[in-house]
C-alpha cells in the first residue's frame, strides 16, 4: 500500500446557486398524530423491551455447537526482536487445539499483514519483531476460554528488547526506525495541507494581535463497556465464513475481509448484532479479529475471541494524540483574522485512523470554526511511534473534537488578551445568520447556522451576566469561579461521493423498505445502532414520509447476507445518509401508492394529495386510501400496468456534509487548597437541525457531553518513555460515574439542513466535540486573573494545583 | 483443580451444577446458566456491567466465584420480570430512555432495583451516590437519574 | 482475565478455617475478595489454596461493649453505613465506610480484609490508627491481641502470622469531647485516596486533649502524624497551629509520585486535607457549637 | 524510572567491599531458587516468589559490568515471566569515610508487561521501600559478618563482564529495588564464583522462605545471618509483592 504523502485537501463542495435561506426555530412540532408517531414525538424506543430484561444479544452471548474460544499472548515490549516462540507446553495442556503464530499466518497467503482504512499496513501477528506495547504475539485456540487463558501462560516467547521510539518529535529525527518493513526508511507518513499558506502570511502581517499557544490533545480511548469480540463460523461443507462481530461497518468489514483472504465476497456473512458501544472503537480491523477468522478457517470450527479489558484498552480503540501549535491573529477593532496551525498525528506503529481516505487528518480543517476568519494554514504531519494504531473517532466525526477544541481555546485566549468578555467576543465574530450557505477559508460550504441564537439562548438560560457579577464578587474574596464558552460548529454526514470514500467505496448509505400486505413494512438498513436508537428513530422517518405506525415498522440492521450496503454507523452519519435513504425510499413508495390509489379511486394522480397517512381527492378528503389500504392493493389490486408489491431502496448519496453548531457555558468552582474542580452548572444549546425524537436526541446529547466531560477532566492513555501503557485498566483509566458527572442543562435552537430531505443534521457527537473546550474555558477563565494561559486536557486536580502554587495561591 | 457441585435457587428455581473452584460467578451465570443478560465490562471490579442480586445484596459478579454462592440466592436480570410484566424500575428504564446500547442496563437496574428497596425516596444525590459503582458510557447518567424517580414514585403510587 | 486454578475449602467454624491453614502451607484466607479476586484475575496472585471465611457468620457483628466498639472480621463496608450505632457515635468510621471504593464492592468488601491487606492506599488502616484501634487475631496457639500501632509492619504486609485470622477490631469508645472525621480525596468514586486524613480527637473547650492523626496513601506503610499530633496536643486549635500541624505531617509522610500526581502535591494536599478534617472533627464535638 | 540515594555503613570499606562478594553466602541463601545454573558466563535462574497473595515464576539474568576493586561496579539485571518483566542498571559506588562506608547508587529502572499496566501505582512506592528496605539489611547482614569475624573469600573479579544467575522479580518496583539491592548487595560474590568454581554452581539448598522476607527483612538480618543476595531477593520478592497487588478495588 502507498504512503500517503504530501497532500493538499482539495473540496469539491461548491455554494449552491440559488441557496435556501432557513430560518431558526426552537419548538419541535410532530405533524403527524400520536398514533402514527412521525418526526417529533417522543417515543419510547422500540429496541428497550429486550435490554431492560437482559434479552439484549451481543456477540459474547453467541454460543455455537462445537465452538473454540481464542485467546492471545501480547508482547510485554513496546519494541522487541522476536528470537523464539516455543508453544511446546502450551500444546501439552489437555483441550488446547492450536498456537497460531506470525508465521502459520504467511504461510496461509501473507495474511500476517492486513491493510488499514487509510491505505496503510499492519502486523496481524508479527514474525521477527514486536512493535508496539500489548501486540498480538501468537493466539491460542483451546475449548474452553479458561483452557486458553491458562495456556497463553505457557507460552515462552524469547525476545532480544529494542529501544522504542514514543515521542513523535524523536520519531520524527528518524533515529530509530518503526517500520523496517517500509520502502521509505522515515517515520514521517505524510504531509498534509489545507488553506492558503500565503494568503494567512499576509494576514498575520497585517494583524495587530495574534495569540500562540501549544495545545496538546492526548490519546484517549473509547473504552465502550463491551470491549471488541467475534464469532467466527467457518462451514467447511458449505464454504460459507458467518461471522458474528462488534462492527459499527459491516458491509465494509465484509469487503475487507474478502480481499484479504480471498474468500469470495458471497460467501461471507457478517453479523453485527447488538453492540455495548461503538464511539468509533468498532469500526477498524483490529488483528484480534483476522486471527480469529482465520483459526476457524484452520479448525473448521467456530472461534469466539472476546477481548478483555486490560487488553482493549491497551491494543486497540484508541483516538486523538495531536501536538498543535496554533496562531490566531486579529485586527485593531479585534475582529479574527487568520490562524496558522502546525500539528503532528501520532499515528502509532500504523496509520489505521478511521478516516475517509483523501483525509488523512479527517475533517481537521474545520478549525476555522464559527468565525469567518479570512485565510488560514493549517499542516499536518503523520508520524509513527512505538504505540499501538490509533486515530479512531472517540464520538467525533473525524478530528473535528481537536478542531473545536483548539479553536475554541485560541479564541478564548484572545478575548481574554484583549480583555473582551469572552461571549461579547463570539458574538461579535461569529459568522452572521445571513452569511450562510458560508464557504469558508478552508473550502468548507457551511449549509446553515445561526450562531449567534444559539449563544443568546444559553446565555439567558444560565444568566451569563448574573455569573459574570457573581464571579467578580467571589474574585474580590479570593475565591476562584470561572465561567467558559464553547461555540463549535460540527461537520457530519460523510459524505459525498465526490470527496467521501473508505478504501475508495463512496460513502452514500442505504435503506430498502418492504410495505407487507396488511401494511405493516420492514426497513433494512446499511448503518449499524450502537445504542442511537436506530430501531426507533428510522421507524419514525419513514411513519413520517409513510404514515405507517412507526410501531408497524420492524427496522434491521447489521447482517450482511440481507441488508442494502452500507458504509456504517459512525461520525453521526447516520440520519445525514441512511435516514435520508429511508426517507427517499419511503418518497419512491408513496409515488407508487399514488399511482395505486389513483387506481383505486379511478382519478388522475394529479387529483391527488397526501395527508398524512393517505392519498385524498384534492377538495373530497372523504374520497381517501390510506396507505395500508393502498398496500393490500398493491398485493390483490394493483394495476394492471405496474408490478405487485410495494417496495424501494434508496443509496443516498448526500450534495454536502451538514453542519450542526451549538453553543455550550460552564461554570465551574476550583478549591484553591486542592485544586479540585467542581462542574456547578453546565447548558448545552444545540443545533442538530429538525429533531425526528426529541428523546433521543437529549439521550445523545447527554451521552455525549459526559463523554466530552471525560477527556477534559479525567481520561488520559498514558505510556512511559518505554512505551508501557500505565493506564490499562479502568482503575487507572477513568471514566466518569453518576457522581463526577453533572446534571446536564439543555436548549435547543433548530436551523434545519437546506439539502437534507427532512432538514436533520445528525447530533451524537456535537456534545463530545463541543464540551471539552466550555470546561477547559472555565477552568482557565477561574485563573486567567492569576496569569494561567491555558492548560492541557484533561485537566486534573494536580494540573490545577501546580498552577495554583506556581502562581502564588496556597491555602 | 478442585470441582465443586454447588446448589442455589436462581431467578426462584433450584439448580445444582458442578463447577471449577476458579470460576467466576459471572461466567458460571453466562456460560453454565445461559443467562446471557449479565454482562462483562471489565477485570477490575470497575464497571458493575455484571452486578446481580446475592442473597438480597447487589454484588459484582466478576468478583465472586461461583463456589462462594453455593446455598445462595440469586436473581439476574431475568429474574426481575418472569412472567413479562415488567418491574417499575424496568419501566422507569424504558419510559425515561435510561438506557442507549443496554450493555450496563441490567447491571445498572439490579443496583437501582437494590437502591429502592433500602431507600424508598432517595434524593438526586443519592442516587447518583448509588450507582456510581456502575458505569454507562452512553447516557451521561440524568436519564439513568429520572428512570430511578421514576421508579420510586411508581413504587410509592403501589404502597 | 481468568485467574488460575485452586483448591478451594469453606470451613464451617474457625478452628476449622485454622486447620486447614495450617495444613496448606501458602493457604490464603479470602474475606470479601474485592482485593485479592482481581489480583488473581490477573494472575498476580496465584494461591495453591483459598480458604473462605464467608461462611463464617459468626465473625459478622457490630456490638458495644467493654468499653470498645467490637467489629466482626467480616463486617461488610455496607453494614457500617446502615448500623445506627455508627451513625451516631462513630463519624470517623462512618466517613471512612462511606468512601471505600464504590457502593457495590461495599456490599462484599470487608472490615478486616481491608486491614489485614495491609495496603497503605485502603482507608480503614488511616481510620484505625486514628481510633488507637486493637486487631484481635487467632492463630493456632490461640488469641491475641495486636494494637494497631504494632499492626503494620510494611508494604503489604502486617503483624498477622500466616496461619493467624484477624477475628476482630475493637475501637475505643469515644468518650465526652470526642470527635472524628475521614476526608478522602480521590480522583473519581471507586479510586484510591490521593491523599486521605483520618482525625479522632478529644477537646476540652478549644483545647485540643488528645489527637490521633491517620494518613492514606502518601507512606509505604500505614502512618499515624505523629508529629502533628504532638503540635496540636494540648493547644487551642488556632489556625496557625493547624497550618503548622499540616506541615509536619506534610513532612513526615512519604508520598509516591504515581498516576495522581507528584510527590510533593500529595505532601501539599496531605497539609490542607489535615487542617480540614481537623476542622471538621471538632465541628463535630458534642455541643462545640 | 531513576532510582539514586545513598547509604552510609558503619563499618569499614574492606569490610563492605567483601561483604558484597561473598559467593558462599549468595548460593546458599537464593529464596525460592529451583533452578540455578552456569551457561558459560552467564547464570540463568528460576526463581518461585512467594510473597502475601502473589505468586509468580522468573527467569532471571545477571551480569556485573565494569568492576573497579573496592571502587565501583555496574549490574545488570534481566527479569522476566508470564506477569512480565524487569530491566535495571545500576551504578554502585562505594568509598570509605574512616570508620563508615558511604555507598552512592544511581539507577535505570524498566519495568513492563502486565505487572506495569496493572500496578502502576506501586511502581515507585515499591521500588523505593525495596532500596531502602535492602539497604537497612545489607547493614545489619555487614554488622553481623564483621561480628562473626570469620575469613572472607577475596573478592577481585576479573572478567570483565559476568552474568548470574538471579530470581529477579518481574514486578512492579521490583526492578529498581532488584537492581539497586542486586547490585548493591550480590555482585561480586557470583563474579568470584564464576571465575573461581568455573562449574556450575550445586543446586541451592532450599532457603528461608519469602514470608518471612516479607515480614521484614530488616528485622531477621541479624540473627540469621542472611547474604547480601537473600536480600536483594528479599527485595525482588517484595517489589512482586508490591506489583501483585496492584491497582485493584480497595477492600
Amino acid at each position: 500500500m502507498p504512503h500517503l504523502q504530501d497532500r493538499s485537501e482539495k473540496h469539491t463542495a461548491k455554494v449552491p446557486e440559488a441557496p435556501v435561506r432557513v430560518e431558526t426555530t426552537d419548538e419541535v412540532v410532530a405533524k403527524t398524530p400520536a398514533k402514527v408517531c412521525g418526526m417529533g414525538h417522543r417515543m419510547k424506543r422500540k429496541e428497550d423491551p429486550r435490554f431492560i430484561q437482559g434479552k439484549g444479544r451481543y456477540v459474547d452471548d453467541v454460543k455455537l455447537p462445537g465452538m473454540l474460544y481464542m485467546d492471545i499472548v501480547r508482547s510485554p515490549y513496546a519494541h522487541a526482536k522476536i528470537l523464539k516462540i516455543d508453544s511446546s507446553e502450551a500444546l501439552k495442556l489437555p483441550g488446547v487445539v492450536a498456537v497460531i503464530t506470525g508465521q502459520d499466518l504467511k504461510a496461509a497467503g501473507n495474511l500476517h499483514y492486513m491493510p488499514t482504512l487509510m491505505s496503510d499496513t499492519q502486523p496481524v501477528l508479527p514474525i521477527d519483531k514486536v512493535l508496539y506495547y500489548a501486540q498480538e504475539v501468537c493466539a491460542v485456540i483451546a475449548t474452553d476460554r479458561y483452557i486458553a487463558a491458562d495456556a497463553c501462560e505457557k507460552v515462552v516467547v524469547d525476545y532480544e528488547p529494542l529501544q522504542p521510539v514514543v515521542d513523535p518529535h524523536e520519531a520524527l529525527k528518524d533515529q530509530i526506525l518503526v517500520r523496517e518493513d517500509k520502502e521509505k526508511k522515515t517515520n514521517h507518513v505524510w504531509h498534509w495541507s489545507a488553506g492558503d499558506k500565503a494568503a494567512t502570511d499576509a494576514v498575520f502581517a497585517q494583524a495587530a494581535h495574534v495569540v500562540k499557544e501549544k495545545i496538546y490533545i492526548p490519546r484517549i480511548h473509547v473504552c465502550s463497556i463491551e470491549t471488541c469480540g467475534m464469532v467466527a463460523n467457518w462451514d467447511r461443507a458449505r464454504e460459507h465464513m458467518q461471522i458474528y462481530m462488534t462492527s459499527q461497518a459491516p458491509h465494509a468489514h465484509r469487503t475487507v475481509f474478502a480481499l484479504v483472504s480471498g474468500l469470495p465476497e458471497h460467501k461471507i456473512q457478517i453479523i453485527s448484532p447488538d453492540i455495548g458501544g461503538g464511539f468509533g472503537g468498532k469500526v477498524p480491523v483490529y488483528p484480534g479479529y483476522v486471527v480469529c477468522a482465520v483459526a476457524s478457517l484452520v479448525t473448521g470450527k467456530p472461534i469466539k475471541w472476546i477481548e478483555d479489558r486490560s487488553e482493549n484498552l491497551q491494543a486497540d480503540s484508541f483516538a486523538r494524540d495531536y501536538h498543535i501549535e496554533a496562531e490566531l491573529a486579529a485586527d485593531e477593532s479585534g475582529k479574527l483574522t487568520g490562524l496558522r496551525v502546525k500539528t503532528i498525528s501520532d499515528c502509532g506503529v500504523a496509520d489505521a485512523a478511521a478516516n475517509p481516505s483523501k483525509f488523512p487528518a479527517g475533517l481537521y480543517s474545520i478549525c476555522t470554526g464559527s468565525y469567518p476568519l479570512l485565510a488560514a494554514d493549517i499542516q499536518v504531519d503523520g508520524v509513527y511511534t512505538n504505540k499501538p494504531p490509533g486515530g479512531v473517532a472517540y464520538r467525533c466525526s473525524f478530528r473535528v473534537t481537536e478542531a473545536v477544541h483548539m479553536i475554541e481555546r485560541m479564541v478564548d485566549i484572545m478575548a481574554h488578551d484583549l480583555k473582551r468578555d469572552p461571549a461579547e467576543f463570539r458574538l461579535a465574530n461569529f459568522i452572521r445568520s445571513d452569511q450562510f450557505p458560508y464557504k469558508s477559508c478552508t473550502g468548507w460550504v457551511y449549509d446553515s447556522g445561526n450562531y449567534a441564537a444559539a449563544l443568546d439562548k444559553a446565555m439567558k438560560m444560565i444568566d451569563y451576566a448574573g455569573l459574570r457579577k457573581e464571579q467578580a464578587e467571589k474574585r474580590a474574596k479570593g475565591q476562584l469561579m470561572g465561567i467558559g464558552i464553547s461555540s463549535f460548529t460540527e461537520v457530519v454526514g460523510a459524505g459525498p461521493a465526490a470527496d467521501f470514500d473508505i478504501l475508495g467505496i463512496k460513502m452514500f448509505d442505504s435503506a430498502e423498505i418492504r410495505i407487507h400486505p396488511t401494511g405493516k413494512a420492514i426497513a433494512r438498513l446499511g448503518t449499524k445502532s450502537q445504542g442511537q436508537g436506530h430501531e426507533t428513530t428510522y421507524a419514525q422517518i419513514i411513519a413520517e414520509e409513510l404514515g405507517l405506525p412507526a410501531t408497524d415498522v420492524q427496522v434491521e440492521e447489521g447482517d450482511t447476507d440481507t441488508a442494502p450496503y452500507g458504509l456504517g454507523t459512525y461520525a453521526s452519519r447516520s440520519t445525514p445518509t441512511s435516514g435520508a435513504a429511508a426517507a427517499m425510499a419511503a418518497r419512491k413508495i408513496r409515488a407508487k401508492a399514488k399511482k395505486i390509489a389513483a387506481y383505486l379511486l379511478e382519478v388522475g394522480e394529479g387529483d391527488l394529495e397526501w395527508n398524512i397517512d393517505r392519498f385524498q381527492v384534492k377538495g373530497s378528503p372523504d374520497q381517501a386510501k390510506t396507505i395500508q389500504e393502498i398496500a393490500f392493493a398493491a398485493y390483490t389490486n394493483h394495476p394492471p400496468d405496474l408490478e405487485a408489491g410495494l417496495e424501494a431502496t434508496d443509496y443516498y448519496n448526500p450534495p454536502n456534509l451538514t453542519f450542526p453548531f451549538g453553543s455550550y457555558i460552564c461554570v465551574v468552582d476550583i478549591d484553591s487548597g486542592t485544586g479540585a474542580i467542581h462542574v456547578r452548572r453546565f447548558v448545552a444549546v444545540d443545533d442538530c437541525g429538525n429533531i425526528i425524537n426529541p428523546l433521543i436526541v437529549e439521550g445523545q446529547i447527554e451521552g455525549g457531553l459526559t463523554m466530552g466531560l471525560a477527556p477534559a477532566l479525567f481520561e488520559e492513555i498514558v505510556y512511559d518513555e518505554n512505551g508501557q501503557n500505565l493506564t490499562g485498566t479502568m482503575a487507572d483509566y477513568l471514566l466518569p460515574t453518576a457522581m463526577e458527572s453533572p446534571r446536564w442543562e439543555l436548549g435547543k435552537t433548530i436551523t434545519p439542513s437546506p439539502h437534507h430531505p427532512f432538514g436533520a443534521k445528525g447530533v451524537g457527537e456535537s456534545p463530545t466535540v463541543g464540551a471539552p473546550p466550555a470546561i477547559a474555558n472555565a477552568i482557565v477563565d477561574a485563573l486567567w486573573h492569576l496569569g494561567v494561559r491555558h492548560l492541557d486536557i484533561p485537566i486534573t486536580p494536580h494540573k490545577v494545583w501546580k498552577a495554583l502554587r506556581e502562581h502564588g495561591v496556597r491555602d | 483443580m478442585s470441582q465443586h457441585e454447588i446448589s442455589l435457587t436462581v431467578n426462584g428455581a433450584a439448580v445444582t451444577k458442578t463447577v471449577e473452584a476458579r470460576t467466576l460467578l459471572v461466567h458460571f451465570i453466562r456460560e453454565n446458566l445461559e443467562l446471557t443478560g449479565t454482562h462483562i465490562g471489565c477485570d477490575t471490579t470497575s464497571c458493575g456491567a455484571c452486578t446481580v442480586v446475592l442473597d438480597g445484596k447487589p454484588v459484582k459478579s466478576c468478583t465472586v466465584f461461583a463456589v462462594q454462592a453455593n446455598g445462595a440466592t440469586l436473581q439476574t436480570i431475568e429474574g426481575v420480570a418472569p412472567d413479562g410484566k415488567l418491574h417499575p424500575v424496568q419501566e422507569g428504564f424504558w419510559e425515561k430512555h435510561g438506557l442507549q446500547c443496554g450493555y450496563c442496563t441490567p447491571g445498572m437496574i439490579m443496583t437501582a432495583k437494590s437502591l429502592l428497596e433500602k431507600n424508598k425516596k432517595p434524593t438526586e444525590q443519592e442516587i447518583r451516590e448509588g450507582i456510581s459503582g456502575n458505569i454507562c458510557r452512553c447516557t451521561g447518567y440524568n436519564k439513568i437519574v429520572e428512570a430511578i424517580q421514576y421508579a420510586a414514585a411508581k413504587l410509592e403510587e403501589a404502597r | 482475565m481468568i485467574p488460575a486454578s485452586f483448591d478451594y475449602h469453606a470451613p464451617r467454624t474457625l478452628d476449622e478455617a485454622l486447620a486447614l491453614l495450617r495444613q496448606n502451607e501458602g493457604a490464603k484466607v479470602l474475606a470479601g475478595g474485592q482485593s485479592l479476586i482481581p489480583a488473581m484475575r490477573f494472575r498476580l496472585a496465584q494461591p495453591e489454596v483459598l480458604v473462605d471465611i464467608n461462611g463464617l457468620s459468626q465473625l459478622d457483628y457490630i456490638k458495644e461493649q467493654g468499653g470498645y466498639l467490637a467489629l466482626g472480621a467480616l463486617t461488610r463496608e455496607a453494614a457500617l453505613e446502615e448500623s445506627p450505632l455508627i451513625r451516631h457515635s462513630y463519624a470517623l468510621l462512618l466517613d471512612t465506610a462511606k468512601v471505600v471504593a464504590d457502593p457495590l464492592v461495599r456490599q462484599r468488601a470487608t472490615v478486616g480484609g481491608n486491614l489485614a491487606h495491609a495496603d497503605p492506599a485502603n482507608d480503614h488502616p488511616a481510620t484505625m490508627l486514628a481510633y488507637g484501634a486493637s486487631v484481635v487475631a487467632r492463630g493456632p496457639g490461640g488469641e491475641r491481641v495486636i494494637g494497631i500501632d504494632q499492626f503494620f509492619t510494611g508494604l503489604f504486609e502486617s503483624a498477622l502470622a500466616p496461619n493467624e485470622i484477624l477475628t476482630e477490631i475493637r475501637i475505643p469508645t469515644p468518650g465526652p469531647g470526642a470527635g472524628g472525621a475521614y476526608l478522602k480525596i480521590e480522583r473519581k468514586v471507586g479510586d484510591y485516596a490521593v491523599t486521605g486524613v483520618a482525625v479522632q480527637l478529644t477537646l476540652s473547650g478549644n483545647v485540643c486533649k488528645s489527637i490521633r492523626i491517620g494518613l492514606t496513601n502518601v507512606n509505604p506503610t500505614p502512618m499515624r502524624a505523629v508529629g502533628a499530633e504532638q503540635r496540636l496536643t494540648g493547644q487551642a486549635l488556632s489556625d496557625e497551629a493547624l497550618e503548622a500541624a499540616g506541615q509536619i505531617a506534610a513532612g513526615e509522610c512519604s508520598p509516591s509520585a504515581d498516576l495522581r500526581g507528584s510527590e510533593e502535591y500529595k505532601r501539599d494536599l496531605t497539609r490542607v486535607v489535615l487542617k480540614r478534617a481537623v476542622r471538621l472533627a471538632q465541628s463535630r464535638v458534642k455541643g462545640s457549637n | 524510572m531513576k532510582l539514586e540515594g545513598n547509604y552510609s555503613f558503619e563499618a569499614p570499606l574492606d569490610t563492605v567491599w567483601q561483604g558484597l562478594f561473598d559467593p558462599e553466602v549468595l548460593a546458599r541463601t537464593l529464596p525460592g531458587c529451583e533452578k540455578l545454573e552456569r551457561q558459560g558466563d552467564q547464570f540463568l535462574g528460576q526463581i518461585n516468589v512467594k510473597m502475601g497473595p502473589v505468586q509468580g515464576k522468573f527467569q532471571g539474568k545477571v551480569e556485573l559490568q565494569n568492576v573497579k576493586e573496592r571502587e565501583s561496579y555496574t549490574m545488570v539485571v534481566d527479569g522476566r515471566g508470564p506477569a512480565g518483566f524487569a530491566k535495571a542498571t545500576a551504578n554502585i559506588r562505594v568509598k570509605g569515610e574512616g570508620a563508615t562506608t558511604r555507598l552512592d547508587y544511581d539507577s535505570d529502572v524498566q519495568v513492563g508487561g502486565r505487572i506495569a499496566s496493572v500496578g502502576q501505582r506501586l511502581l515507585d512506592a515499591s521500588s523505593r521501600a525495596i532500596v531502602k528496605q535492602s539497604l537497612e539489611g545489607l547493614h545489619e547482614q555487614l554488622k553481623a559478618l564483621a561480628a562473626r569475624a570469620a575469613p572472607v573469600a577475596a573478592a577481585a573479579p576479573a572478567a570483565e563482564s559476568v552474568a548470574v544467575a538471579a530470581a529477579v522479580p518481574v514486578t512492579a518496583g521490583a526492578p529498581a529495588a532488584a537492581a539497586v539491592a542486586l547490585a548493591a548487595a550480590v555482585p561480586a560474590p557470583v563474579a568470584a564464583e564464576a571465575r573461581a568454581a568455573g562449574a556450575p554452581p550445586a543446586p541451592l539448598p532450599s532457603a528461608p522462605s519469602q514470608a518471612a522476607f516479607a515480614m521484614g527483612v530488616a528485622k531477621e538480618v541479624g540473627k540469621d545471618l542472611l547474604t547480601p543476595k537473600n536480600i536483594v531477593l528479599a527485595v525482588l520478592a517484595m517489589a512482586l509483592l508490591g506489583l501483585l497487588i496492584s491497582r485493584l478495588a480497595s477492600g
